[in-house]
């Protein structure tokens, strides 16, 4: 099974009544389905064969949190792997465990509850995985800040100096990270100040 | 005078004040059975995160029954730096060092997967003689994680000596990739678009020469380890786990291929030139230690293979597509790029949201899903039995935790 | 004790009373035996590194001494200067004790060796007991050992050894009964004397059986199981440091020492060799150290079996075997 | 002279290890302490020049007797805290129990007459004891050696039930 053959095949298919996978660039196969709607369209791609679960993927936008999750099917013939994709708001962070169906799902879950804090009803051990049982916050969700947490420059080191004078209290951390992180940036990463606006034009 | 003093074992584990919850639990739910007279007491032995072969720094409680493990409680996330966060921080170039560091056993393929998700994302094409040289460092990744399996496999079964042959082997892949990159353990070799540089002169001659070495070897190895009588009794037929089983529990990688499943990334998700590259994807069917040993010695035997043809077949031209700057902004899109790494299926999941830095990096290590495995396999055998499974699941900790 | 008639004349003669004269000789057989052994753990320390050494494609020690011959020195110092932990929970006495139980009985065994025609310090009637039964009394150190430490690793690991080192006892024991058939004697020089032709030729399947149960009773590696340090970190002496874990070190080689010595009485024909009889300790020594090598061969080489393979190997497999030798033998010399 | 000083030290080890066992309060302690006193006892057959039951002693009581009675500590639950207090019953019972053995002891003591030997000392016990067994004392001989066996296969039996 190549690559081309894959494409022959055309890009969606049904997998049961109102659930079409479709390709998306860059990811291949997608099925986007509401919270409500996701534990059925997860039952309905176990049933057309997809037996292997990947991962579940959190990303965190200001409103809401988009959880991918990834499944292989090691059964059929084409389109052998699925992106399902839905949204939970960030007010109300449920959705439904997939531990039911895959048990395999149960560290993905966890960690993504450890570190995005979406709660997976019905999991059987709904807890922290990484962090210690008593951490305070999600440390995936772009609004997390604790005292430990430093803010990586990107070449704009003099600004950012500039602007730590202004608020010194935020400035310590800072600059410890820096000595600690500096050996590891290989020497062209690091200084590494040109910034290419049409490099990706280029390549589309 | 009819005191006699409470038992040691009963002592300890009252007195366990370890502040875990599991371990007070267990010292709350009373694992003495009281419906015979004489009973063995369950204990609960702490294996790690300090312990010589907890394959780094892994903490599980093992509940043994004699010898017999009855329940593993693990227990991870000693070595989590949140490099997902850590991504969402730097530019597209400068993670790729980070990802070395998660599974610092296999490091190239780490670059590479990243490096193809970021080349999903932004649609960048790889030159020919780019992709074959990476092919040709990943095959050699897979050898020497592999060969790095075999020793710690021999050596915590008991027998030392393999352990220093295996890794006067990899020490000649380490020769290369200094030769090649500049570092033995974390390479940062492969970059987005290509490689950071041709191979040296000779190089490519260097390496032939060095698998035509390994291959003649592989054959002694063989029989100084997976050939072994102790080592057979101790492999076959412990810790079996079916088809089924090994897709519930999202196994990759060769646990999941000493199944009869025959997922691997290289043919089930053709990338790179690997579909023009001659090699059988290694299927075992029993699915016990034994299998899942086996496999990486035949693995290592077609990696031979591939890296022999892609040494073949390498064109002359570039190795790093152009007009790609250090900084770069990709369109907001995703991209999911997934090699199979030594240890199973290695993916990464970028979303851009325009910047120059990643929005969202979610590493998906091929190790973590292995892991999750132990107990389900591994419940009932003995405590030397579980020690062996944990290194045929073959995890390395620093991409467990990530 | 002492039948010698020259010194009970030189005793009469000046007056020494006769239990004096055997103190003293005691004493002093003791401090040459303990002399011996130290200085053959300290060759014997030496050359397992550099064989292991060179099984594992390594140099072993090279800076200390002349090819790191004075390693072991510095390592004793290190060893001796090293605090002396006690863990918080431990039962003091038995954690004291145990090294130095496991200690002495592992030179008790060489008072019964003879290392040359005549060249012993005590030939008891019933040496080949006495050598089988010292090392039961080590046992009761390793469990001391590991209940003294309040540690799980070092209980399980000296349950294992305990479970071990009885089961083993048993197919050890039975399979040198053919050799007592054959030589009619326990008397360790007697066995050597009577070997015109090696042992391990009359009785190969003694011999392998007796080889197996002696890596088990020495914990050499197919069973090492009390102290695999992939499961239980050391075993039974996880939490001893310093000078008390000196004494288990010493106590491991001296086994292995011993268990070599033994060996090579029994079924390598001792002292015999070609050449005078004064040569016979040289030959001892030879056949000694290439027992030593084939232990170590092994030793490095094999992977170890789990608990239950290792009981099932010395209940069903060995011990049957050392039975049928038995009948064997016996059936053998009716017949001859 | 020698043997006196060995025999009077051995069995004040005896005695006092042997006192030791019954008040020690710890299992273990008491156990190890049983082992010492069993190696004195050794040492008396070696001091009587029974080298062979001396040997059998520590072959059989101390490799495995006292090893057998450990695992069954180490590997047993036990009662935390048993009260103290006997009843005035037991502790009566005691008395009298201990009382009568002490009186048998010593009338046993009184009417033994203490002769010394002034046989030869056998030389070569174990051919001797081997002999004794294949000849005048066959009949028991064997018949131990199916009881033994017998309890052998027993705890065959006992172990494989508690599996299922």
């Amino acid at each position: 099974m190549s690559d081309e053959n894959i494409m022959n095949q055309g890009n969606s298919e049904e997998i049961s009544a109102g659930i079409k996978i479709v390709e998306e660039k860059g990811i291949g196969y997608t099925l986007t389905v509401e919270r409500e709607d996701l534990f059925k369209a997860a039952s309905a791609l176990k049933e057309a064969g997809f037996d292997l679960f990947l991962f579940v993927s959190g990303i965190d936008y200001p409103e809401s949190i988009k959880l991918t999750y990834r499944v292989y099917s090691s059964k059929r013939q084409n389109k052998l792997a699925v992106m399902l994709k839905t949204e939970v708001p960030k007010s109300d962070p449920t959705v439904d465990s997939l531990v039911p169906l895959w048990s395999a799902a149960n560290w993905h879950e966890r960690e993504t509850y450890d570190l995005y804090g979406v709660i997976f009803k019905g999991h059987p051990d709904l807890r922290r995985i990484f962090l210690p049982q008593d951490w305070v916050g999600y440390p995936l969700r772009k609004d997390y800040s604790d005292d430990h947490m430093t803010v990586m420059d990107d070449g704009k080191k003099d600004k950012d100096k500039a602007a730590a004078k202004d608020k010194p209290a935020a400035a310590a951390p800072k600059e410890s990270a820096e000595k600690q992180d500096a050996p590891e940036q290989p020497s062209d990463i690091a200084d590494a100040n040109e910034v290419s606006t049409n490099g990706s034009d280029k390549n589309e | 005078m009819g005191l006699i003093k409470m038992s040691k074992l009963e002592e300890m584990k009252i007195s366990n004040h370890n502040l875990s919850e599991l371990e007070k639990d267990l010292a709350l739910n009373g694992e003495v059975e009281s419906t015979e007279d004489i009973v063995t007491e369950e204990l609960a032995i702490h294996f790690g995160p300090q312990h010589p072969s907890a394959h780094g720094v892994f903490h599980a409680i093992f509940h043994v029954k004699g010898e017999v493990v009855t329940k593993i409680e693990p227990d991870i996330g000693y070595l989590h730096r949140c490099f997902e966060k850590i991504a969402e921080n730097r530019t597209y170039t400068q993670f790729i060092p980070y990802t070395d560091r998660m599974d610092y056993v296999a490091s190239m393929t780490n670059n590479w997967a990243y490096c193809m998700a970021v080349e999903k994302l932004a649609g960048i094409e790889v030159p020919e003689r780019a992709e074959h040289i990476r092919v040709i460092v990943g095959e050699l990744q897979r050898i020497a994680s592999h060969l790095v399996f075999l020793s710690t496999a021999g050596s915590e079964a008991g027998a030392l000596t393999p352990f220093v042959y295996f890794f006067d082997e990899r020490e000649g892949i380490l020769t290369l990739y200094e030769k090649i990159c500049g570092a033995r353990l974390t390479y940062n070799y492969i970059r987005i678009g290509g490689v950071r540089a041709d191979a040296p002169e000779g190089w490519l001659d260097d390496t032939l020469a060095f698998v035509t070495r390994l291959k003649k070897r592989m054959y002694d190895y063989d029989r100084l380890v997976l050939g072994n009588y102790i080592f057979k009794k101790r492999f076959i037929g412990v810790a079996p786990f079916s088809a089924e089983q090994a897709l519930d529990w999202g196994l990759t990688g060769p646990p999941l291929r000493s199944t009869g499943v025959s997922y691997d990334v290289r043919r089930s998700d053709p990338y790179s030139v690997y579909p023009r590259l001659e090699f059988d994807v290694v299927v075992k069917y029993k699915g016990d230690n034994y299998d899942r040993a086996c496999i990486r010695s035949d693995e290592i035997k077609q990696s031979i293979r591939i890296i022999e043809q892609a040494i073949e077949q390498i064109p002359e031209g570039p190795v790093k597509a152009d007009g790609i700057a250090k900084v770069f902004k990709p369109a907001a899109g995703e991209g999911y790029g997934h090699v199979e790494s030594p240890k199973g299926d290695l993916g990464f999941y970028v979303v851009s949201d325009g910047t120059t830095k990643p929005y969202r990096v979610k590493i998906q290590g091929p190790s973590f899903g292995n892991l999750q495995a132990l107990p389900a396999m591994s419940e009932g055998t003995y405590i030397g039995d579980v020690v062996l499974t944990l290194g045929t699941l073959d995890p390395v900790f620093g991409e467990v935790d990530r | 004790m002492l039948s010698s008639t020259k010194l009970l004349e030189f005793a009469s003669n000046y007056g020494i009373p006769v239990w004096a004269l055997d103190g003293a000789i005691a004493i002093v057989f003791a401090v040459v035996l303990f002399a011996i052994c130290a200085i053959s753990v300290i060759i014997n320390v030496y050359l397992l590194r550099k064989i292991s050494a060179d099984f594992q494609l390594r140099y072993g020690p090279m800076h200390v001494g002349w090819h790191g011959s004075l390693q072991l020195f510095a390592d004793a110092i290190k060893l001796l200067t090293k605090e002396d932990i006690f863990p918080s929970n431990a039962d003091r006495w038995i954690f004291r004790l145990a090294p130095v139980v496991t200690f002495v009985p592992a030179y008790l065994g060489f008072l019964v060796l003879p290392i040359g025609h005549g060249i012993v310090i005590q030939d008891l009637n019933v040496g080949l007991l006495y050598i089988l039964a010292i090392p039961a009394i080590g046992v009761a150190g390793i469990i001391m050992a590991g209940f003294g430490s309040y540690n799980k690793y070092a209980i399980i690991g000296s349950l294992r050894s305990a479970a071990q080192m009885v089961s083993y006892e048993v197919p050890r024991a039975l399979s040198i009964i053919g050799i007592v058939m054959i030589a009619g004697s326990a008397k360790l020089s007697s066995i050597v004397g009577a070997q015109h032709v090696w042992y391990i030729i009359l009785q190969p399947i003694a011999f392998v059986v007796f080889l197996v149960s002696t890596l088990a009773e020495i914990n050499s590696t197919p069973f090492d199981l009390p102290e695999t340090e992939s499961e239980l970190v050391n075993g039974y002496y996880t939490e001893y440091s310093g000078m008390r874990f000196m004494f288990f070190f010493f106590a491991e080689y001296v086994a292995l020492f011993a268990a070599a010595t033994l060996t090579t009485v029994l079924f390598l024909g001792g002292w015999h060799g070609p050449g005078p009889e004064y040569l016979g300790p040289i030959w001892f020594t030879i056949k000694t150290f290439a027992m030593i090598w084939v232990i170590m061969w092994i030793k490095w080489t094999l992977p170890r079996f789990r608990i239950d393979q290792v009981m099932d190997l010395g209940w069903k497999v060995l011990l049957p075997l050392a039975l049928i030798n038995v009948l064997i033998t016996g059936l053998v010399m009716m017949i001859i | 002279m020698i043997e006196q000083v060995i025999f009077f030290a051995l069995a004040a080890v005896a005695i006092i290890s042997a006192i030791a066992v019954v008040l020690s309060r710890n299992l273990f302690h008491a156990v190890m302490i049983l082992g010492g006193f069993l190696l004195t006892i050794a040492g008396f057959y070696f001091l009587l020049n029974a080298d062979f039951v001396g040997i059998m002693q520590v072959f059989v009581y101390v490799g495995g007797v006292i090893v057998v009675m450990l695992f069954g500590i180490m590997l047993t639950p036990h009662e935390a805290n048993i009260t103290n207090a006997a009843k005035l019953q037991q502790k009566l019972g005691t008395y009298i129990a201990v009382a009568a053995l002490i009186g048998l002891l010593a009338m046993i003591f009184i009417r033994t007459t203490f002769i010394t030997s002034p046989a030869e000392p056998v030389k070569d016990t174990v051919s001797l004891a081997g002999k004794l067994f294949m000849t005048n004392y066959v009949l028991p001989f064997e018949v131990i050696s199916v009881l033994l066996l017998a309890a052998l296969v027993g705890a065959i039996i006992v172990a494989r039930k508690e599996e299922h």
